[in-house]
């Protein structure tokens, strides 16, 4: 029987190397995966390469990471926020290496390197500095930018419920870029709310088939909790 | 002569959103334009975090970690509305889904090439989000700004001096002066402030302007 | 208000016009819009290209568009099948033409067509027949070659459940090229099985959101009405 | 000399799959690999209609329509299984996602060239459905097949002589006569029927074949 529940978060996250290229899901803080973040942290691997769509907020998750000093690059669209200080400080201080990429082409060199694609052409920052240096074509008498996929070595991600072959589903928009860094990733670890009986997830309503899911952690967020589990 | 107001600018943009249009409003300025959109009138809010049919901001005390809108602000789903991934919601932007979506900028040049993104200064970290993707993707690309800067310099440009978002990409400018098309043939004013004379307005632009406003060519 | 919901098929497909391309939902019968294609068939519209996984089954739907001799060209990636006979027949006296595609290149195509993608490299394909005079790049050590987007004009699929603002859901692997077409084409109609009030279609669930559908048209067709509408 | 049934040849591959592994059964001869899989391995079955965790055919009667597999026939669903759209299906295939597929052919070169989607005649209509996609995208590719054609000539050839599907892409070989492992140092026999001389198996395949047969080995 297979049954990729993991019930310690720390095992979970045990084999996450140093130099790892880790997808970290989450836009700002919904989605983003807090716990697993402190296992990772608690882990000690260092040297990573961080993909996330920002740099941190405050002083907790993605920004605690960042302060312990494990982050060798950060791959991220928006990295400066009101409360982005721990990475501005790394920043500015030359700690940290920054890939800035456009939020869409961000999600789709994600999505690219679950789909098997090699590269493709994009619409979006042909003639900016974000482009400067890469392949264009012209297409149609459109300008593009050839990007190329980002492939990771794991992702950690939250979703709301996962079964154990590794279904899950999400919650409004916490859903973000977990399926499509769970399919980018060799190994998917979700850290959800609930896990629940094989069948209980309507075939039809899956989000992300277990398929691009290799562990799953049960975590009880108090914050999540409190909020009604119904769409609203 | 009497600026148009933010809230005035606003209530400008949303008269040229049509009904049934889909929408992406950018971060500051271009919110509230959400606000001037008649009830009655159905308009898809679209955002970039994988978000359609956006409502506005819930009740104080209602507001969920979980169901935020770009700016990462709580908002709330309209009945109809749906969430999707974020390969998904940017398809929409790119793949040329979106009708209208409404920008603040830096600067706008005569051709329509965006500013908006980043201030180019050596100590300013950048980033970019998605508006290098609504500046391209979107069927119209309404900029809302102030017509200058706070040193009285315009914001339309023969080019931009700022790092640009998106070449040749906007198609109408909506300044606290004036409503401006970028067309073909140039800048075209289509509407400006009360008391304010368009040679003014040109002179205060700095940049080739047609006087394209209704009385203008009706006199 | 918006309502995109069409009370005559006649009247969704009044506008498909001589040389359109239409692409057509389904796999083999399994998601065809079968009244669509009757609709279109009425239409009389002429010279089409038509998208389709398949050539057409039997002598309905898409076999009986080709039959009626609509079609200039048919772009699928699998049209030899034990009932293909209509297709077969015109195949081979010359008076259809065909480009052959491999399905996983046919589903990305129409894919980049919704997402506004340029091109991109593929790893289907490469040192086949199919591949042959196109662009081939190798990119970490793997060929690759390069595909281009598949717009159309039109799509005509089949959905379970619709609303007014053309949020659909679908049935079991009736779903295949549904979602992607719809976002493919300037124009996408749907055929549902059931129209439902605005918020039945619970948010977390629409595979379809609105932004891809134009028009949306009842139907009650006898064989899919006859089995359950739960899950398996 | 005792052939390998088609059902001796599909228990030998389904031998091969461990638990949890996510597979595609190609249409025709790897089909029945289902039947041979044990009811207390969990092997996932993937369908690139749409269709992950595919179960055995209906019971008379309660075939659906809208419930069919990539041969289009009906089929059911497992308690777990998903269903999701091409794009996505495809993305599993070709993002490397499937652990085994395997494929009929009409030929496999020594180098693992896969020929099976078209026999290239004149009068032949050509359809590949995912065929391409399968034999690029799985991280292990089987082949299912008989040894020779049936005018006695080896499908294990130096270079197809159909047109091929994919490239060095094929990793083992079950006929009626040997399972064959293709390996950077060439064709390997790992198995053969009961009764078949090593030297007479080399003979009819016809192209360099070591032999690594565990019993040889030993021997």
């Amino acid at each position: 029987m297979i049954d990729k529940i993991v019930p310690s978060i720390a095992a979970a996250v045990a084999d996450i190397h140093d130099g790892a290229t880790v997808m970290i899901g989450g836009f700002g803080t919904a989605g983003m995966p807090a716990e697993l973040i402190d296992a990772l942290i608690a882990r000690g691997a260092r040297d990573l390469t961080i993909v996330n769509n920002n740099a941190g907020n405050g002083e907790t998750g993605l920004a605690a990471l960042l302060k312990a000093r494990r982050v060798r690059k950060i791959i991220c669209s928006f990295p400066r926020q009101t409360d982005s200080q721990v990475f501005d400080a790394l920043y500015r201080a030359g700690d940290i290496e920054l890939e800035l990429v456009p939020q869409g082409n961000l999600a789709e060199r994600i999505r690219a390197a679950g789909a098997g694609i090699g590269a493709f052409f994009s619409p979006t920052g042909f003639g900016t500095l974000l482009a400067e240096g890469k392949e264009t074509r012209v297409i149609n008498g459109r300008n593009y930018v050839l990007e190329y996929p980002i492939h990771a070595d794991f992702a950690l991600i939250k979703a709301e419920r996962g079964d154990r072959w590794g279904n899950l589903v999400y919650r409004k928009t916490a859903r973000n870029f977990g399926p499509i860094m769970a399919a980018a990733a060799k190994c998917a670890i979700a850290q959800v709310q609930a896990v629940v009986p094989l069948g209980d997830l309507d075939p039809e309503v899956i989000v992300t088939p277990g398929i691009f899911v290799q562990r799953v952690v049960p975590i009880v967020s108090f914050a999540a909790s409190a909020v009604p589990q119904a769409a609203a | 002569m009497q600026r148009f107001t933010r809230d005035q600018m606003a209530a400008r943009v949303a008269r040229d959103i049509p009904e049934g249009a889909y929408v992406n409003l950018g971060i500051g300025l271009p919110t509230i334009v959400a606000n001037h959109l008649p009830r009655d009138r159905e308009v898809f809010l679209h955002s970039e975090n994988g978000l359609l049919g956006m409502g506005p901001a819930p009740a104080k005390g209602e507001e969920d970690p979980d169901l935020i809108n770009a700016g990462k602000q709580p908002v709330t789903l309209l009945t109809g509305g749906a969430y999707f991934h974020h390969a998904d919601s940017f398809a929409m932007m790119r793949g040329g889904h979106l009708d209208y979506c409404v920008l603040g900028a830096f600067q706008v040049s005569a051709t329509g090439d965006l500013a908006n993104w980043h201030t180019g200064g050596k100590d300013a970290i950048p980033a970019v989000g998605g508006a290098m993707d609504l500046a391209i993707g979107a069927k119209n690309v309404f900029v809302m700004m102030e017509h200058q800067t706070k040193s009285g310099e315009s914001k339309i440009v023969a080019a931009c001096s700022y790092p640009v978002t998106g070449l040749a990409c906007v198609n109408r400018i909506y300044t606290d002066l004036a409503v401006i098309d970028v067309t073909p043939a140039g800048l075209v004013a289509v509407d400006m402030a009360q008391g304010l004379d368009f040679a003014e307005l040109a002179r205060i632009t700095g940049v080739p302007l047609t006087n394209g406003i209704a009385s203008a060519i009706a006199a």
